[in-house]
């Protein structure tokens, strides 16, 4: 492959197929984290994670929509305000799932997945009801379309710049509410031990229902940080399901950390590969590896040995 | 003193079964509709197998298209090769080989198809292949104890690989089309009104079999200690048995019965596609199984043909709202009645059943049973 | 069901709608209204089709639920504007035509088996439908079977020519030829990189491509496809930005779609700058709605119809469309195909004086449509149709404007010699 | 099943526990522990919580395993075996919380721990005649649950759950029992009978028991196991570990 190319070009190019590979893994976390926080903390599989997610979206073409039409002046930065409309509109979805459907199956992981598919079902076909059955073309502002070119070859978009900005805050958020406030020691006090939490006075069901509701918010955000890179349509969020579950499972369901570790192997394994073959075998086969290695360290790459 | 085969209640329910779908449906239905119904019944393979290693076992597979996909693949890819006779394909580049490889530029038939020409092989083919793949899965993860969630979301990424994998290589597997166009199973026209009322028929005289079979392993030994797995995993284990073995058995059984519908699929509607393989037909066929009730066997035929018979006539009327009422049933059977039609039915029709044959000396007629189940899912 | 009042008509009413369309010129194209009573059901009905005195019954057959609903909703609606302006001329045969809709749900089986129902039991004289070609493979045999006649709008790869279809989209040769020898003249184009979703149609299309680029004498420089709804497209951004294409060759279908303009875009490729131009066959106005105007600004797209084609059938075409379904709808090139079958339909019916299907088939070679939106069309030998092929420059409104167009029809082709 | 074949193994000890250590991320739950079980001998082992006890039954009966250390049952070296295999081999384990299936009856409860049809396809074939009816019902009577074979698990008192695990193990025919906490949640009564069917059942096992009772325990062992930190911490006759004093300052402490 070397052989048509100057050295210059060459290293440029993997420089940015690096820097492919690092958006990919924000993106990835970005999907991942929303899921982690619910499965990884509670338990509970959510495979409307991508309608949450598409919900987010919505929310940021509604409000592209409004800013043009009425305050077009503040259109360059209304993506900060739609993204936190998208957390808000999805976190409130989400406390509202988890208090009409979630609570009532903690006791039965398995039936979470059938109850949340059909909830998927439904929204998706919300979404076309509401929003018609066409995609939607969210506008961004101009500044954040384009790219800085660094040297002739690299240029590095601002969109990838953006996601990997807002990954980092994002999970750095995260980790600051679990591991350092006293709201995530409550969240992990009920997931190692529920009624011991409850005995001593923490508000399990509380700290359930806005956990939940947390990690339907992230991904709000996600799918409205996704308008940037990817398209917004009734069913657009079943693109995303395997791909999350994968690298939560992957990550070690029960670890942030992981999940985040476990999106930089994939990202990297994927778009590596990717230059080297087409993008579908490229596909097949990062997926056979991580499959592959779940087959022989089920508990994914990052848990503890634990005492039974 | 054996265990049980069945009991007085279970003969009556199969014999109802039994009388619906081989009596009552061909003698009510023209021939379209029966194919339908026919469609249904392949799926009640499916749901079947999803009753013993789910309900039972407690091992949730959203990949229980891969076999039903597998098995089908695996007939149409016989079918296929039949029709593509060099007489027939006298056209393409190269006659002799199926259109869509001629389309791809293959020239020569892959060396894994050419058993396919075979019959009996490809009857081996149908069950073993998927059974052959189920056990490589099962077998690694079972053995690793990997179990619930996780081999849940394994087996659906498993799908989803094997759907790219299938799309992908279009000119050996015929891309996302899948094959099409099949037309004849040893030299007899499989198209015709005639065939498909006699495929009709021996598409339920199996599921009957395979229902026999599945009862049969469920009132064995095999079947309590699939409930005692399900309950308390370590008990059984310390009871000197090697659970990776049993989950790895009534794991490949489903895949097999999935397999067998697969393969009266293709036969029935003529062709195989790799929607089936996919993520979403594999979870619809989990609900299938729930709603008919994810312990009862013959609940699952009841469940695939419910939901498949008010999809398509929801579809017809109210397209959009069908996915509303999918997305709900979803829900409802998982909150409202886990056991499904037939813990409905045990909950609520039979102590009234019981309180009529009470009253009155003769035994109500069989056929009031499912007609109730039927009733009570509609509405 | 019966549902042809339009949904998503805030302006019109219906009765504005009715008034629009019957001010429309298409009364007299065919010599005014027909009396039913001169064609008694009894003679052009021979074969038990759906046809009563006064009416007769077509199916449409599309998904509206499941992840193709975003492209086959266009066709559903230019199919219903079909039908109704028939309607309002007076039939066919003097009857009016009734629709049944069913819902294919993206899901080709279903397709089988809704397009089975349609014809075993609705009995409808014809179906206008489908969009991808896994779902036409699928009722394909269903149709030949019972004998229905299939219109099947979307521009597809060819290989196929069947008795029972009618193809108003174009197939692959004519759809990709004009396009490749165009930027190869115009605008010097020596190198093209192939891209596309990994299906039938795309693989297909692109092997046309390449045996025309080889052709010409100019060079491929890479070749690359991924899976249907992929997501991230950096990888194949950074391989193009390697090898320097002078052409990149899209044919990239559905959500992927938004994804690959929107990345491209952001990784500095100005397809403005046709530096390198970027041709397309796949992205038509529907799907521009979802990527963004000012996301493919300056992109090529060689198909035979753009909304804003400057013709007066197409004038009156875009405002009656835009009468039943609202000022803000797009469309593109296949729900302009899509309106065609109904007209397609109804003129071999009336050339044939007879609902038969094997007459309606005979009758069909050699019908043309001098009123289609894209110009004048006119059914081949093989079923397709003979249609002009244009080339679109992408503006930031989402539009197209079109820079160039075929002198001739183009002859559809749908087994090339040399191009397998 | 019954594999012993004494002649081969002279006057050994049933069970000998060797250097044992395991170690979870650091924090050695079980360090070079050893121990040494005889046949028909009752063997309780006591400690406070978190001494590791559990943890040496887990790790004799396959269900974690060891770091170092070796486990010697017969001529049988158990850390390689995999958990059924070690059940073929003759140990039988009573978990510390009642393990039983609840959704069966009592009868099928027993059934399924017979210890015939182990295989999938001996499952498949598995015939309930006499043989396993008579042995059943011989159980039954023992763990005192004769009236109730047709009763679904789930409804029997904490106790009898308890009863009807050490029958389950009993119907195994096991060499060596090892019961987790047997008495824990019974009544007096229920006490009383346990200690009565353990008696009994060590006319033919060797039987390890964990238990906090010391009333128990001084009912029952024969000699007892302190453990204190993964190690044992004093061993012998009750008398003798009553007074001994690294006992009495972990367990009355400071």
């Amino acid at each position: 492959m070397i052989g048509d190319y100057t050295l210059v070009e060459f290293s440029s190019i993997l420089a940015m197929q690096g820097f492919a590979g690092l958006i990919l893994f924000s993106v990835f976390v970005l999907m991942a984290l929303g899921l982690a926080i619910i499965f990884g903390q509670m338990g509970v599989i959510n495979m409307a994670h991508g309608e949450f997610m598409i919900l987010g979206a919505y929310v940021t073409w509604l409000c592209s929509h409004f800013v043009t039409a009425y305050v077009p002046a503040l259109f360059p930065v209304y993506f900060f305000v739609a993204m936190a409309l998208a957390f808000l509109v999805s976190g409130a979805l989400g406390m509202l799932v988890e208090w009409a459907m979630i609570r009532h199956l903690y006791k039965r992981p398995l039936d979470t997945l059938l109850a949340t598919w059909g909830l998927s079902l439904i929204l998706q076909q919300l979404y076309r009801s509401v929003f018609g059955a066409r995609e939607v073309g969210v506008s961004l502002p101009d500044w954040m379309m384009g790219s800085i070119a660094l040297t002739d070859i690299i240029e590095v978009p601002i969109n990838g710049i953006f996601v990997m900005v807002l990954t980092m805050l994002i999970s750095l958020g995260v980790f600051i509410l679990m591991f350092r406030s006293a709201w995530g020691r409550r969240v992990r006090a009920v997931v190692q031990n529920r009624a011991m939490a409850g005995a001593v006075g923490i508000n399990t069901k509380k700290v359930d229902r806005v956990t939940f509701g947390l990690g339907c918010g992230v991904a709000g955000v996600a799918g409205s940080a996704f308008t940037m890179i990817g398209s917004t349509g009734p069913t657009a969020g079943q693109l995303y399901i395997v791909d999350t579950f994968l690298v939560v499972v992957f990550g070690g369901a029960a670890s942030l950390i992981g999940t985040i570790a476990s999106a930089f192997t994939i990202s990297q394994a994927q778009s590596t590969m990717e230059f080297f073959m087409s993008g579908s075998m490229a596909k097949v086969l990062t997926l056979l590896t991580v499959v592959g290695i779940l087959m022989l360290r089920p508990e994914g790459l990052f848990t503890l040995k634990m005492r039974r | 003193m054996n265990a049980t085969f069945y009991t007085r209640r279970e003969w009556i329910a199969l014999a109802v079964l039994a009388a619906l779908i081989l009596i009552v449906f061909p003698a009510t239905m023209d021939v379209f509709r029966l194919n339908l119904v026919g469609k249904y019944l392949t799926y009640a393979f499916v749901a079947a197998g999803l009753v013993l290693c789910w309900g039972h076992g407690g091992i949730l597979s959203l990949g229980q298209g891969i076999f039903f996909g597998l098995g089908g693949y695996c007939m149409a890819m016989f079918l296929k090769l039949e029709a593509s006779s060099p007489e027939n394909t006298a056209i393409q580049s190269t006659p002799g080989i199926p259109d869509f490889m001629d389309w791809n530029q293959v020239t020569e038939l892959p060396f894994w198809w050419i058993p396919f020409k075979s019959f009996p092989f490809t009857l081996a083919a149908v069950v073993l292949v998927p059974v052959i793949f189920a056990y490589i899965i099962g077998a690694a993860m079972f053995k690793r104890r990997v179990g619930g969630v996780y081999f849940a979301i394994i087996t659906q990424a498993i799908a989803a690989i094997l759907t790219i994998l299938i799309i992908g290589q279009q000119g050996y597997t015929g891309g996302v089309n899948g094959i099409t166009d099949l037309r004849t199973l040893l030299g007899w026209d499989i198209r015709t009104d005639s065939a498909k009322f006699i495929l009709y028929f021996v598409n339920a005289a199996l599921l009957i079999v395979v229902l026999l079979l599945g009862q049969a392993v469920r009132v064995s030994k095999f079947g309590r200690l699939l409930i005692a797995m399900r309950d308390k995993e370590d008990r059984v284990r310390f009871s000197g048995y090697s659970v990776a073995d049993f989950k790895i058995f009534i794991f490949c059984l489903a895949a097999a019965f999935s397999a067998i519908g697969g393969a009266m699929f293709t036969l029935q509607v003529g062709f195989m596609s790799p929607s089936f393989v996919g993520i979403v037909p594999s979870i619809e066929m989990v609900i299938f199984a729930a709603v008919g009730g994810r312990l009862s066997l013959f609940g699952a035929v009841y469940g695939a043909l419910i939901v498949n018979w008010a999809k398509t006539s929801f579809s017809e009327s109210f397209p959009e709202l069908w996915l509303f009422a999918m997305g709900g049933l979803f829900i409802a059977v998982v909150m409202a009645f886990p056991n499904g039609l037939a813990g409905l039915f045990r909950s609520h029709v039979e102590p009234l059943l019981a309180k009529l044959t009470r009253k009155s000396p003769s035994p109500p007629a069989p056929d009031a049973t499912p007609a109730e189940a039927v009733k009570l899912a509609a509405e | 069901m019966s549902d042809d009042t339009p949904r998503k008509s805030p302006i019109a009413t219906r009765r504005q709608v009715l008034a629009g369309i019957s001010a429309l010129p298409f009364m007299g194209m065919l010599g005014g209204k027909v009396n039913a009573a001169d064609y008694p059901t009894a003679e052009v009905n021979t074969t038990g089709l759906a046809v009563t005195d006064d009416k007769v019954t077509v199916g449409i057959l599309h998904s509206v639920t499941g992840t193709m609903a975003i492209s086959e909703t266009g066709s559903v609606q230019a199919e219903k504007l079909a039908i109704k302006q028939i309607n309002d001329m007076g039939g066919v045969l003097g009857r009016q035509i009734d629709f049944i809709q069913e819902d294919g749900a993206s899901d080709w089986p279903t397709f089988a088996e809704k397009a089975k129902k349609l014809l075993v039991q609705d009995k409808v004289a014809s179906v206008m439908g489908c969009w991808t070609s896994a779902s036409r493979k699928a009722v394909l045999p269903v149709f030949e079977q019972y004998n229905g006649m299939l219109y099947y709008p979307t521009f597809y790869e060819g290989l196929e020519e069947s008795p029972n279809v009618i193809y108003t989209g174009q197939e692959a040769t004519q759809q990709i030829i004009a396009g490749i020898d165009w930027v190869a003249q115009n605008k010097g184009a020596k190198s093209f990189y192939l891209l596309g979703s990994d299906y039938i149609w795309p693989r297909t299309s692109n092997k046309i491509a390449r045996k025309h680029i080889d052709k010409l004498g100019l060079e491929v420089v890479g070749e690359e496809y991924y899976p249907l709804g992929h997501t991230q497209f950096n990888s194949v951004i950074n391989k193009i930005k390697l090898r320097k294409p002078d052409v990149i060759y899209a044919i990239i279908v559905g959500g992927s779609n938004v994804a690959f303009y929107k990345q491209l875009k952001a990784a500095g490729i100005d397809m403005t700058k046709e530096k390198p131009l970027l041709l397309t066959i796949s992205v038509t106005e529907d799907e521009i709605l979802g990527i963004g105007g000012e996301n493919i600004v300056g992109a090529y797209a060689c198909m035979k119809y753009f909304q804003s084609l400057p013709n007066d059938n197409n004038a009156e075409f875009v405002t009656a469309f835009k009468e039943m379904w609202g000022e803000e709808i797009v469309i593109g090139d296949v729900t302009q195909a899509a309106y065609l079958g109904p007209w397609l339909w109804k003129m071999a019916v009336e050339k044939a004086g007879s609902f038969d299907i094997d007459k309606v088939r005979e009758a069909s070679p050699g019908i043309e449509f001098t009123k289609a939106p894209e110009g004048y069309v006119r059914i081949h030998e093989n079923h397709h149709l003979w249609s002009k092929t244009r080339v679109g420059h992408a503006l930031d409104d989402g539009q197209y404007e079109v820079v160039f167009e075929t002198e001739d029809l183009v002859e559809p082709d749908p087994f090339p010699e040399g191009y397998q | 099943m019954q594999q012993a074949n004494p002649a081969s193994t002279p006057r050994d000890f049933l069970l000998s526990v060797e250097g044992l250590t395991v170690s979870f991320d650091g924090f050695k739950a079980v360090n070079d522990l050893s121990f040494y079980v005889d046949e028909n001998e009752i063997r309780v082992i006591i400690g406070p919580n978190g001494a590791g006890k559990t943890t040496v039954l887990d790790l004799i009966c396959g269900r974690t395993t060891a770091t170092e250390g070796s486990i010697r049952f017969r001529d049988k070296e158990l850390t390689r075996m995999r958990e059924h295999e070690i059940v073929h081999a003759g140990v039988g384990r009573k978990f510390q919380n009642p393990s039983i299936y609840e959704d069966l009856t009592v009868f099928e409860n027993l059934e399924l721990s017979f210890p015939r049809g182990r295989g999938v396809f001996g499952a498949l074939a598995f015939k309930r005649d006499k043989q396993v009816i008579d042995r059943v019902e011989e159980i039954a009577e023992m763990i005192f649950l004769r009236d109730q074979l047709k009763t679904e698990a789930a409804i029997l008192s904490h106790g009898q759950k308890q009863w009807l695990e050490i029958g389950m193990l009993l119907i195994q025919s096991p060499e060596l029992l090892m019961l987790d906490e047997p008495v824990a949640g019974m009544s007096v009564s229920e006490r009383v009978k346990t200690a009565e069917l353990l008696h009994q059942i060590i006319k033919d096992h060797s039987v390890i028991v964990i238990e906090h009772d010391m009333k128990f325990v001084q009912d029952i062992a024969h000699r007892v196991t302190v453990m204190h930190q993964g190690k044992v911490l004093s061993e012998g006759s009750m008398d003798h570990v009553q007074h001994d004093p690294k006992v009495i300052e972990v367990y009355l402490g400071h």
